[in-house]
């Protein structure tokens, strides 16, 4: 499987826009900036990678902005109002939500239905079962939260690589090699390819479709986790709209919303591209709220359009035919 | 010392969701111009992580000072640190954040919007008298602070009076649009209105869309049923001055003025100032010549 | 490929009238009708009306997903035309404000059409552009402000009555009657079909599947630019921050209820029309109900699911293996 | 291989299969043996239920009554899974491979080589390419399949199946895309298989393959059990006939021979036609009421040329000129606006559109000509839908099926009556018999030939040589993507195409 060059195109694209915007902004270049570009992404690059497996395989879920909110006020009402050791809601939450994964997955192949739609029932699901639990945003105090907040390696320059940095890094090369390395992530590229196809092959198709799922809302429970730290809080509303920014990063990453090809960390990259284009605008600062979103929809043109262009370059020249029976 | 004029300020806004957020964003723009000091605003599209990343790179930036309208009231301890760490006075705005965090910042220019419920609650309570009065309320957004504050400060209000009531209460999410459909749906759920006596909306343009429902019904507003509800924008002035509203609580667009003397003030003499700078929730009714009010607030932006 | 087809339709018209039913048992006076300044007024009414918007959206919506695509930015054309539209209103006579409200929607389409059948971009991305954009652009007409206008006959779009219905209603079966008349009256319905199904193949048989494509986006475009005027005229003023907001969602979700595959293909504009009114069912019954709020979500989600499944081939097949089982065991 | 006596071990036993697809009754009680270490033939009419037999088998589709017994033991096979574990492996006729994954993916998916639960890629690959060499195929197996033209994409389908086979190995169709020279590697291979004791299942529409490499024959035909012969004692004739259930009218002998040269109109020219890095540019006449046939090897650039004839590729260089009138052939759009029709030879992908009706797809190419404002009314359509059926004989006759739920012959029904209906001028068609049984063959060259003398001019590709040489006028050799011979009249015979495929630039004029 190749996957190399639109992975180098999008790195390249993100090279170029880092220079452009350096030009602009020279603090931009700084160690500090590019800490906070992983720190503040951390969360979305983390469900762009669960993100990269369902579009890979053919689906789509919407559900996981709402995973994230649940998982937040989740982990803060157990922490702060239900008494349970934070390391014990984590691991309650967690398989909350890959159960909650594995159930969509497991609706989608048993009934046939789009993922879209079903992803988007249990997006509004698990946006109402956080209202349920609180409407108001609760604090965390937990110990172990300022532990983790604050711990950060420094880095020359006043950068600071910190905890939730360090679980992304550890979660997009988890994510590489599960999907590169091994017979998941192949089966993974088969669903994308045809179902049917990948069934006839002897891929357990439904199996596969369940744990494809699970392990998507289970990357958005530790996003959520992750955003919990990030914030110190739980709050039924935290990332409203995270589910389209991610498909969003996973298709500039290269990747086809078709299925069947695509690479994390070309997802990663495009997470990155979007951290850019929002620390470029709030470099700015001049601009409106309307200015700011008009920004954003030309940058991703932008973007989208240089990456295209480069790819139609990198296809070009079709060599002959590669050694046929004689 | 500083001068004023050097100031550059960094504004985290949460976004532009409605009317009355774009009045605080251009009325901070004028205040800021007056005082000539140069005002950074980044827009953060209603999402806390934008806050927060914006906080960062206003930090990066050096600023002279931070203004933060936070979307919701936890999770800003770690970010506010680092502002502290790199001696950048913050600011609130608009809203307050969870108590843990006092410390952090220097001041916070806000109104209380459970006061804002309570406001309304006994206008309603001192005008409805004896009576017994079938309230319904328009929510806003299911989980948004200010929504689920003055919720709570209106039931307060009206506890002590068994015979106000709250019969239905739906989010109409601070729109207009909502507004009027989901009043649409209380007066026919309410045997064609007939036995609602008020109205409770938790900001104004949800009330607009509601009087246009009851209009359309063929009820009165302000007249059969009494209409309450929070933020003063100048749509709901005119309702007044036509009879069609009752009341409304003011929430002041004017955060960044005390803000920025504050902060002046502060840059200056080093004049630490109190830790909650309240603004006014007051309230107007039909009786304060809506049309001049009307007239004055319609070029702040709303 | 064992697929045995319900018979089309038949499952959306039972959905509707079982949430019907239960709509009337949270509010028995559902049903009630009565006649108020020439206008007919009732919860059925709302429902039409307050469905029309996402009606109008899922008109344009089926066909671009017919094409294998889909549309995130109609919720944003809604806010750019409503946002024209109010802003010329007072200024000028109907017939201007409504050409420059379609015109742009007309535009929007036609920039999304270009990124999707000329430039190759995914459907998703090439239309989340916009999505994003978009309100920024109709925000910057309003400068973020709702813009109220007085004019009467724009008003009378969203309030008026013709025969009884409210106007929006009337605009709506006009505009399905038409796409109706358009889309299969003419060959359109079928190449569309044919590029959903195999855009290939049907490019290899002549049909010009970019022209297609371009229609279809512009087609939504104009049909989510009048939606937006609809709600403008509804609550007499441009809402640019919410007007449409997430009702890209609604609109797809419409399509799907209708029966129509997201993979392209085969389509009926009247079921996603039926779609759209099983939304709105929903939801005026969950304004009805006097639930509180924070069960919205979890309502709609049951009814989503439920729906779907009542659609789905499997679940009947499944269910006639239960039915089966429990009677061989008895 | 003898097969006379019962006691031969029989390993694969189906009886009394039935199986419908709602109205259609796909197989009805069919019976079906399979020996260990035999190859038997499946043979039926296109739509007779051989795919069909083979899917209930691997449990594709569920059946509707009958049972399966592999060595004595009930198959009820819950997943494809537990079939291929069961040692039952299978080309399918229409699913081919994962285009998106690499060859060497393809062929080990779900078994790859593990270490440590991680894929031995290397290993993998090593393994790959000597299951490949076996089949004399040497290819960069890191690279996409997808990359590879069909018939190496088939060659990989067909080396997975007989690297998973344990106890049987079926294959649907297996060389309709492969040349002579694979199909002999093949045969090979299968006939080893054999002598481990493996039961081979061969469906295939080639007579003479069929006569070649089995040991017995299943006739199907209406989805019904016809018989089961012994291949050796069975004639051609008879099988024919079993397979039709009447005579064939044979149509054998070389259309160049039975006709006598006329001057004719030129339909369309075109001169230095070419794109570089596909195909060399070319001279070629077709002339009204003339069949061309394009020859060559696998690879050499005749569907390029097609391609390029239509108007579905856009050409660098050279004019094309309608009845000599020079036009712009940029898009297949073009191609149909001057009367060209394309039946490309990958069916699934770029011919039918399988959601729609047979009547759909049949209309479609006419009403894209007509324009959209001039809607082919329902009763036009039915009447065209209607006409065509009948006239190729499509099966089931029901214009309103999903053309996806047809037989894969049948679909090339339906694709030669799009073109037909817009009655063009010209007419290319890439491999227009493959998966054609014996009895369309023939109506198809038949049909060829009518077409021809009603004066529409015609391409036609062929790995069939015989067939090139029964129907063609010309026939144009290609070899590397370059048009290397044109032969004529009473030159066109296999074995001078055979030579000017083989020759070496040099030696073209052998056949004076
Ligand atoms: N999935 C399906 N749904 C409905 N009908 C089907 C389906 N698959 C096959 N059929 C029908 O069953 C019959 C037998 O088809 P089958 O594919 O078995 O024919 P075949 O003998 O393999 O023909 P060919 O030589 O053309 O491949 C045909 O009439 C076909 O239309
Ligand atoms: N190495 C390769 N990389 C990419 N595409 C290839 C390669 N080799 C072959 N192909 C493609 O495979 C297809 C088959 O080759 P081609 O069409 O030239 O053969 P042909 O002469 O038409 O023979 P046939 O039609 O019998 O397969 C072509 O579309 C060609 O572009
Ligand atoms: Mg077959
Ligand atoms: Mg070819």
């Amino acid at each position: 499987m190749k996957g190399l060059p639109p992975v180098l195109i999008t790195a390249i694209v993100l090279v170029a826009g880092s220079v452009l915007c350096a030009v602009q902004f020279p603090n931009i270049a700084s160690t500090r900036v590019v800490g906070n570009l992983l720190t503040d992404n951390a969360f979305r690059g983390i469900v762009a990678i669960g993100m990269t497996f369902v579009i890979i395989s053919g689906g789509i879920d919407l559900s996981v902005g709402s995973v994230i909110g649940f998982t937040t006020i989740f982990v803060a009402m157990a922490i702060e109002r239900w008494g349970v050791p934070p390391l014990l809601a984590f691991v309650a939450v967690l398989a909350l939500s890959a159960a909650f994964g594995a159930a969509m997955g497991a609706t989608i192949h048993v009934f046939d239905l789009p993922p879209f739609i079903v992803t988007l029932a249990g997006m509004f699901l698990a946006r109402g079962a956080s209202f349920l639990l609180s409407t108001e945003s609760v604090p965390i105090t937990a110990p172990v939260y300022s532990t983790v907040s604050d711990f950060a390696l420094r880095v020359p320059g006043g950068g600071r690589l910190t905890a939730v940095a360090m679980i992304m890094l550890a979660i997009v090369i988890g994510g590489a090699l599960l999907l590169r390395l091994t017979r998941f992530g192949a089966n993974v590229y088969a669903l994308g390819g045809s179902r049917t196809t990948a069934s006839l092959m002897g891929v357990a198709v439904g199996k596969m479709t369940v744990k494809i799922y699970m392990l998507s809302s289970l990357l958005a429970g530790i996003a959520g986790i992750v955003f919990s730290f990030y914030t110190s809080a739980g709050y039924s509303l935290s990332a409203v709209g995270v589910e389209l920014d991610s498909i969003a990063a996973v298709v500039i990453g290269g990747t086809l919303l078709t299925g069947g090809q695509g690479s994390v960390i070309g997802t990663f990259l495009g997470v990155l591209i979007q951290g850019l284009i929002q620390t470029y605008i709030n470099f700015d600062g001049t601009l409106s709220s309307w200015w700011t979103k008009i920004a954003t929809g030309v940058l991703l043109f932008v973007f989208i359009v240089l990456q295209q262009g480069l790819v139609a370059l990198a296809r070009r020249p079709v060599a002959g035919r590669a050694g046929a029976a004689t | 010392p500083a001068n004023a004029a050097e100031l550059t300020i960094g504004f985290s806004q949460i976004g532009s969701e409605s009317g009355w957020r774009a009045a605080e964003t251009s009325v901070s723009k004028q205040e800021a111009a007056k005082r000539k000091v140069n005002l950074k605003i980044a827009d953060a599209q209603q999402k806390q992580e934008n806050q927060i990343k914006a906080i960062r790179s206003f930090v990066a930036q050096n600023v002279d000072a931070i203004f933060l309208a936070p979307v919701v009231s936890t999770g800003w301890d770690s970010v506010l640190k680092e502002a502290k760490e790199a001696k950048i006075p913050v600011v609130l705005l608009d809203r307050d954040i969870d108590p843990s965090g006092k410390e952090l910042y220097l001041t916070a220019v806000t109104s209380d919007s459970v006061h804002e419920g309570e406001v309304a609650g006994d206008w309603l309570v001192k005008t409805v008298g004896d009576k017994a009065c079938n309230i319904v309320e328009l929510q806003g957004t299911v989980g948004a602070s200010v929504a689920t504050n003055r919720k709570k400060g209106f039931d307060a209000a009206i506890a002590k009076h068994a015979n106000l009531k709250v019969v239905r209460s739906q989010t109409g999410d601070f729109t207009r649009a909502k507004g009027k459909e989901v009043m649409e749906s209380f007066i026919k759920a309410e045997g064609g209105g007939k036995s609602i006596c008020a109205v409770y909306a938790h900001n104004d343009d949800m009330m607009v869309g509601a009087i246009q429902a009851m209009k359309e019904a063929g009820l009165k507003p302000g007249k059969d049923i009494l209409t309450v509800s929070i933020d003063a924008v100048p749509d709901i002035f005119k309702a007044m001055a036509a009879g069609e509203a009752n009341a409304t609580v003011e929430l002041t667009p004017n955060m960044a003025g005390p803000a920025l003397d504050a902060i002046a003030a502060f840059k200056e003499k080093g004049t630490i100032p109190p830790k909650w700078i309240q603004t006014e929730s007051k309230l107007y009714t039909a009786a304060d010549d809506p049309q001049k009010i009307y007239d004055s607030k319609k070029g702040l932006g709303y | 490929m064992t697929v045995l087809l319900p018979r089309r339709g038949l499952a959306q018209i039972l959905a509707l009238i079982v949430i019907l039913a239960v709509d009337r048992v949270v509010s028995p006076q559902f049903f009630d009708l009565r006649l108020q300044d020439g206008r007919l007024f009732g919860s059925l009414i709302d429902v039409l009306n307050r469905g029309s918007p996402v009606a109008l959206l899922s008109l344009g919506m089926v066909l671009v997903i017919a094409t294998r695509g889909i549309d995130l930015s109609v919720g944003a054309i809604m806010a750019i035309s409503g946002a024209i539209a109010a802003s010329l209103a007072d200024s000028h006579g109907l017939p201007i404000v409504l050409a420059a409200a379609l015109g742009a929607g007309l535009i929007c389409g036609l920039w999304n059409g270009f990124l999707v059948a000329v430039l190759g971009m995914q459907p998703i991305v090439a239309t989340l552009i916009l999505m994003v954009a978009g309100r920024g652009i109709a925000q910057l007409i309003t400068e973020g402000r709702i813009v109220t206008f007085s004019s009467p006959d724009l008003v009378w779009l969203g309030n008026g009555a013709i025969l009884g219905l409210p106007v929006p209603v009337a605009i709506t079966l006009g505009m399905l009657a038409l796409s109706c008349a358009v889309v299969r009256g003419s060959a359109l319905g079928l190449l569309i079909e044919a590029t959903g199904g195999n855009a290939r193949a049907s490019e290899l048989a002549g049909v010009g599947t970019r022209a297609m494509i371009l229609a279809v986006y512009v087609w939504c475009g104009v049909c989510a630019a009048l939606a937006g005027v609809i709600a403008a005229a509804d609550i007499m003023g441009a809402d640019a921050n919410n007007a449409g907001l997430w009702l890209e969602l609604d609109a797809i979700l419409a399509v799907v209820i209708g029966g129509s595959s997201l993979f392209g293909g085969r389509f009926s504009l009247v079921l996603a029309v039926l779609g759209a009114l099983i939304i709105q069912t929903m939801n005026t019954g969950i304004l009805l109900s006097g639930y509180p709020p924070e069960f919205n979500l979890l309502v709609k989600a049951g009814v989503v699911l439920a729906v779907l499944l009542l659609q789905s081939p499997k679940f009947s097949g499944l269910a006639g293996m239960a039915m089966r089982l429990r009677r061989t065991k008895a | 291989m003898e097969t006379s006596s019962d006691s031969v071990a029989c390993l694969l036993e189906v009886r009394g299969i039935s199986k419908s697809f709602g109205a259609v009754r796909a197989l009805q009680e069919v019976d079906f043996t399979l020996r260990a270490g035999e190859i038997h033939a499946l043979l039926g009419e296109n739509g007779a239920g051989k795919s069909t037999l083979i899917k209930v088998i691997t449990g594709v589709f569920a059946r509707d009554a009958g049972n399966v017994r592999l060595g004595g033991d009930d198959v009820a096979p819950r997943s494809a899974k537990a079939v291929l574990q069961a040692g039952i492996a299978t080309v399918y006729q229409e699913v081919n491979l994962l285009p998106n994954l690499s060859v060497a993916q393809n062929l080990f998916l779900d078994r790859q080589p593990m270490r440590f639960g991680v894929v031995r890629e290397g290993e993998m690959r090593r393994r790959a390419r000597a299951l490949l060499a076996d089949f004399g195929l040497d290819i960069d197996v890191a690279a996409p399949l997808g990359h590879y033209s069909v018939a190496i994409q088939h060659v990989t389908a067909i080396a997975r199946a007989v690297d998973l086979s344990a106890r049987v190995l079926i294959l649907d169709e297996p060389t309709a895309s492969l040349d002579r020279h694979e199909v002999d590697i093949l045969f090979g291979i299968m006939r080893q298989l054999a002598k481990r004791g493996i039961g081979i299942v061969f469906v295939s529409h080639f007579l003479d393959q069929v006569y070649e490499i089995s040991d017995r024959i299943t006739v199907l035909r209406n989805g019904r059990l016809v018989g089961e012969r012994d291949t050796a004692s069975l004639a051609r004739i008879e099988l024919i006939r079993m397979m039709l259930g009447r005579e064939l009218v044979e149509t054998t002998s070389a259309r160049a021979a039975t006709r006598e040269h006329q001057p004719r109109d030129v339909c369309a020219s075109f001169e230095n036609f070419g794109k570089s890095g596909y195909v060399a540019p070319f001279n070629l006449e077709l002339h009204h009421g003339e069949v061309v046939g394009l020859a060559g090897l696998l690879g050499s650039g005749r569907t390029e040329t097609a391609r390029l004839v239509f108007g579905a590729e856009r050409a660098d260089g050279g004019q094309a000129r309608v009845e000599g009138v020079p036009v712009r052939l940029h898009s297949p759009r073009d191609g149909v606006r001057h009367g060209f029709g394309y039946c490309p030879e990958e069916r699934k992908t770029e011919g039918i559109v399988a959601e729609l009706s047979v009547r759909e797809n049949i209309v479609l190419a006419l009403q894209a000509k007509r324009g959209l404002h001039r809607p082919l009314a329902r009763r036009e359509q039915n009447e065209i839908a209607r006409r065509y059926v009948r006239m190729l004989d499509i099966r089931p006759p029901d214009p309103e099926r999903p053309v996806g739920l047809l037989s894969g012959g049948n679909q090339q029904k339906v694709l030669l009556a799009r073109w037909l209906a817009t009655s063009p001028r010209l007419l290319v068609l890439d491999e227009p018999t493959r998966g054609i049984d014996v009895g369309a063959h023939s109506e198809i060259i038949r049909l060829i030939r009518e077409l021809c003398d009603d004066g529409l001019a015609l391409l036609v590709i062929s790995s069939e040589l015989d067939e090139i040489v029964t129907y063609s006028d010309r026939v144009v050799v290609l070899r590397d993507r370059t048009h290397v011979e044109e032969l004529a009249g009473e030159a066109i015979d296999v074995t001078n195409i055979l030579a000017a495929i083989a020759a070496d630039g040099a030696s073209h004029e052998v056949h004076a």
